[in-house]
């Protein structure tokens, strides 16, 4: 069962790989909490959407880039930022609406920024952050840094139009860029096939430019961080961008407010049976870098450092209704009013 | 009288429309088999099949091109945004193609077709989902601008939209959508120009639209209780704007105070505030005040997002001002 | 000679090859006189873009529609509206921005709209007008008729993203439309290499879309004839939307105030030295379809036919000042001053 | 000083900035080595070379979002819009993610980025290539807006803007391209938020910005004539808006003319005219006149064009109004 979801030799180091797998726990323990919270006690407002089911994708892909490499997706986005490395208190807060969180309390889920650890942002209108993508990776290559951009989108977003003119220009320019379509099926309520005239998205996406378009198996980790590096690879050696359409699925409905009607409990089933979370659980037992006492202590630490999350969050200050104002321009802000 | 939700009367108002008239369409995100976002095309699908009820892909420049395009040449299009936030992505071909195709062809066709969506903040959505287009779409010659703030309004202007042979931007919101009221039986149409008094007063005037009438009648009853006798403008017709109600009642009162959730600077209610000046300066016992949203990015925050938002407190102290208590 | 240029088999008889003759003088005659008018007398104001060596794409392609299609096109549009049968005399008229105009003097030389005979119109915002021509052909197929829309684009206008979001649509729901992108190498001084990350459009534009991708010979009308007409039996058929990528070239700069310095005079002449009027009168002579006199005599009436055009548009009266407030809705206009 | 046409003086404004600081760079289309469409960027590619001086494919929404893209990580880009008419493609762009981002991510970054380009009626471009953008921009708490109709002003004013660490949008007008005037030798910085009393005066304030400074001027000079001392203020800054200098001069003069070419209704000068009545309402001896430009999507024919646009009769007439004779 286990070999069913590795399709490659591991490329990665017992350390490595169980930090991936805490990784994927981290994320799924903070949206588990984070949805209570916005069931029960009200406390999370407004849109919130969920990484579940999809967490091999940021983490396999994250997980090979360097340091100062650069990370932009789009508003399913606490994966992303918590392993960009930014602490589960400060996303937690964020939610919370709180003056700790990562963008004070002005962003909210759809917007975790954590610029100083290279999260770039989680943006709310659909495509619009491709462009962003093509900009970081425009300004590296200025400056003749040695840095690559992840870009992240949905199977939805491509039908925006301002990706295509990023694209190209990303394309034409070489830039050090990969987009990773999180293929999970749907826009919303829209299946792939009523959005996209074809299928295969790197049709759509990286043949009309030219440039490297890859599809892989978004759920296996590994699968997903070795292509990943072959794309980074590329990029690094001034190779221009590629485009990796990763097939996931989510688990929860768009956002919180969607009963995700529109496919069938079978079809969702089939998909949680493959939990790409405990089936890496397998593979490293097979492996023999694990074993359950180990998973239930790594479990048991997630939740811990979640609990604390919650709490630190719940503890924080609301931000004071003077900082309306405050960030709006980097110069004094002068109200027009 | 019916008493129907705000999203209801929408949703009749269209299925009336389409049931007269096969030229009348609905496109846009999630508008068929998921019965809308927000619902207000629920049950229009299996009503009206997919030849009438079109889904699209999330690519808002161009189904509002295509919904140019097909009004062009005769269908009465009915675009939906999702919210209008989204519409900033359609600005051109609402501002370039739908307003002045007309004009540059010298007249050759109509252009039948309806924008609408929510619109305005609809509780932490955060800056980039909580737009309130309706300044930057007022200015705009060849455009018509419509938002109801009650059901029975919201059914019968849109039903009006959908009978205009020119384009108009139908501007509802999200807040609204199930609030309840009566809804006149039968054929009920508003017209188009038109703003309605929904309360009369002779000591100030209010001017509102949208969600804030709410806020705006409550405060006038706070009002009458201190013995000021406020009279309610609920715009409705955001262009053409309605100068006879407006400058009939500014006569009458000699003060007014705009209430809205735009911005403040170059927002709808400086729009309309210019136009009464010029029209009635001499009549104007005080300037006329605005509360507005602040002029900052709407915050994700609730406590921070409501204290932008126009509020009762916020108005009694502007009629406080105007009326020099 | 002639036969370089003729790759097919004649798709016309006499008379309609004739015509097209005709119709390309027409179109280079109108052009030449009303830049005349432009640069010496002052008539003509703002943008103007000639359309001069490019004839052949519009006449060919048009010279297959039946009477009730539709054709919509960019700023370049002269030609597109001569042949859609507009009147010179009115197409003149409203360069001169005159009542009699076909824009009432309201377009100018980038609006030029004959809707009774299915010309839509010249647009001015690059790629704008793509997603109008989806729309046309969602008309038609929704109300069942067996109309076809013909689009024309440019090189440069494939980078609106628009544009995409246009083309994937019209796939996906099969509308019955032809884009023909005029590929005339440049947009204003760029190069299409320096615009465009892959140079074959077909490449941009139909692959991604999974529609039939054709490249032609723009300057051989019967040519661009028999592929237009595959593509318009394509659509007719219910099969959906292709593209037709048309090798061109334009003589003039982007605009009158171009000076076009961005090209060499070398590769002017070259282009010149296969023009595709001089090109067409030899095929039909080889043919034996036409003789010098016949030339001649057809010249000297599109010259009568355009003196007469402007002779109208001369004596025609301005627009009043009052007609400004004239066609902005369809409803009685109340200035918001 | 030296004389310079304006073209020259914003070409100098960006080469020095340029070579101050490498982190800014220009892009757009044919900016490169079409020297600019409007040959405002003449000689840049020569002097910078292809990484500094970098043309694009006709992709505004893509190249707008990668100059933000590179602002958010440090560089400082200039964004040239052909005309600020094609930045309605780019609306979203601007409004949402320049506008927004820092307040969104709590101020984790600047946001140095420039958008600038021509702007306004250029001579029978029509409805589509005639834009005035101001209104729409000002709305937006974030942004910067800020235009200039002498040499020196634009000089000035966009090395301000370069060095600002918070987005422009920088209107010229390409009337005024050739137009000529003196320019400060040295280091020339005119700073955001001011704006500038073209000419002091008495009996009335007109206020005007971009082309018309020059008609109004003009009708300064005919009512000296006449014996009305014409204050005349260029706004330079649109937003955010010099109310001091604006308040200042309305109390001196009692009344106030607006010259623009934006349309009439929710128009930049209903923005400005708000603003001034709810400050200063009880110095006002006559309405807020506006000299704007036809409700009417911008025509091809000349002389309907020219009907529309601010001139010297049209602005001697408000006058006339506002001083009653
Ligand atoms: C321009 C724009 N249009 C519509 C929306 C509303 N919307 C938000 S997410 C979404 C679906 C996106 O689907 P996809 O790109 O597949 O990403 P996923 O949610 O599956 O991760 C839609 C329609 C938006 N935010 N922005
Ligand atoms: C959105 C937009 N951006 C820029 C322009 C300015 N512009 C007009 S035509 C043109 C070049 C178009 O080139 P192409 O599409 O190849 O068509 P061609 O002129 O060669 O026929 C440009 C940049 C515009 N009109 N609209
Ligand atoms: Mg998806
Ligand atoms: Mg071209």
């Amino acid at each position: 069962m286990a070999s069913v979801q590795m399709e490659v030799e591991p490329i990665v180091d017992r350390t490595k790989a169980l930090d991936w797998l805490r990784q994927m726990m981290l994320i799924r323990r903070f949206e588990e909490r984070a949805e209570m919270l916005y069931q029960k006690g009200n406390k999370i407002g407004g849109f919130f959407h969920q990484y579940s089911g999809q967490e091999p994708v940021a983490v396999g892909s994250i997980g090979v880039l360097r340091e100062n490499d650069w990370v932009v997706t789009a508003y399913r986005d606490h994966g992303h930022a918590l392993i960009m490395g930014m602490p589960a208190r400060v996303g937690m807060a964020e939610l919370l609406g709180k003056a700790t969180g990562c963008s004070k309390g002005k962003g909210g889920s759809m917007h975790f920024f954590d610029v100083k650890r290279g999260m770039l942002g989680g943006h709310a209108i659909v495509g619009s952050h491709i462009p962003l993508a093509a900009g970081f990776a425009f300004a590296a290559k200025y400056r003749g840094e040695d840095r690559v951009t992840l870009c992240y989108l949905g199977d939805g977003a491509i039908n925006q139009g301002g990706v295509h003119e990023a694209l190209n220009m990303a394309a034409l320019w070489k830039l050090p860029v990969v987009y990773i379509i999180e293929n999970n099926l749907y826009a919303m309520g829209t299946q792939l096939v009523r959005s996209s005239a074809v299928e295969d998205l790197t049709v759509r996406c990286a043949v009309p430019y030219g440039i490297p378009g890859h599809q892989v198996n978004g759920n296996d980790v590994e699968a997903m961080a070795k292509t990943t590096l072959e794309a980074v690879e590329h990029a690094r050696a001034g190779e221009g961008p590629s485009v990796i359409e990763a097939g996931t699925y989510r688990y929860k409905g768009h956002s919180i407010s969607d009963p995700a009607t529109y496919r069938s409990r079978g079809e969702l089933d089939e998909h949680m049976k493959k939990d790409p979370i405990i089936q890496y659980e397998n593979v490293l037992r097979d492996r023999g870098w694990l074993d359950d006492d180990a998973i239930e202590a790594m479990l048991d630490e997630v939740k811990a450092e979640i609990e604390d999350a919650i709490e630190f969050a719940e503890d924080s200050e609301q931000p004071s209704l003077e900082s309306l104002y405050e960030d709006v321009t980097a110069a004094p802000f002068i109200p027009q009013e | 009288m019916a008493v129907l939700s705000f999203r209801e009367a929408l949703n009749q108002a269209m299925t009336e429309e389409m049931e007269r008239d096969d030229r009348v369409f609905l496109m846009g995100e999630e508008v068929a088999e998921y019965d809308g976002a927000y619902k207000v095309s629920q049950g229009m699908l299996k009503r009206f099949g997919p030849r009438r009820v079109v889904d699209t892909p999330i690519s808002e420049e161009g189904f509002a091109g295509i919904g140019i395009g097909a009004a062009m040449v005769g269908l009465r299009p009915i675009v939906e945004f999702m919210t209008f936030s989204f519409s900033l992505v359609a600005f051109d071909q609402i501002v370039n193609n739908s307003a002045n195709m007309r004009y540059m062809s010298g007249g050759q066709f109509d252009m039948p077709i309806v924008f609408r969506g929510s619109s305005g903040m609809a509780g932490q959505l955060g800056a980039t989902h909580s737009h309130r287009p309706e300044a930057w779409y007022a200015q705009v010659p060849g455009l018509t601008v419509l938002t109801a703030a009650t059901p029975a309004d919201a059914k019968g202007l849109l039903k009006s939209a959908i009978r205009s042979d020119d384009p108009v931007v139908f501007l509802e919101h999200e807040v609204l959508y199930p609030q309840k009221g009566e809804v006149p039986d039968g054929e009920h149409l508003v017209p188009i120009g038109k703003a309605d008094v929904k309360r009369p007063g002779e000591d100030v005037t209010l001017i509102t639209y949208s969600r804030p009438l709410k806020e705006t009648l409550a405060a006038a009853e706070e009002l009458a209780a201190q013995g000021i006798d406020a009279e309610v403008i609920d715009l409705r017709s955001i262009r053409p704007l309605d100068m006879e109600t407006l400058t009939r009642s500014v006569v009458k009162t000699h003060r007014a105070v705009i209430v809205e959730e735009n911005w403040p600077y170059c927002g709808l209610g400086a729009g309309v505030a210019d136009r009464i000046y010029r029209a009635v300066f001499d009549e104007l016992d005080a300037p006329i005040l605005r509360v507005a949203s602040s002029d900052a990015p709407i915050p994700y925050n609730k406590r921070m997002e409501s204290s932008m938002l126009p509020s009762v407190p916020r108005i009694l102290a502007a009629v406080d001002q105007v009326t020099y208590r």
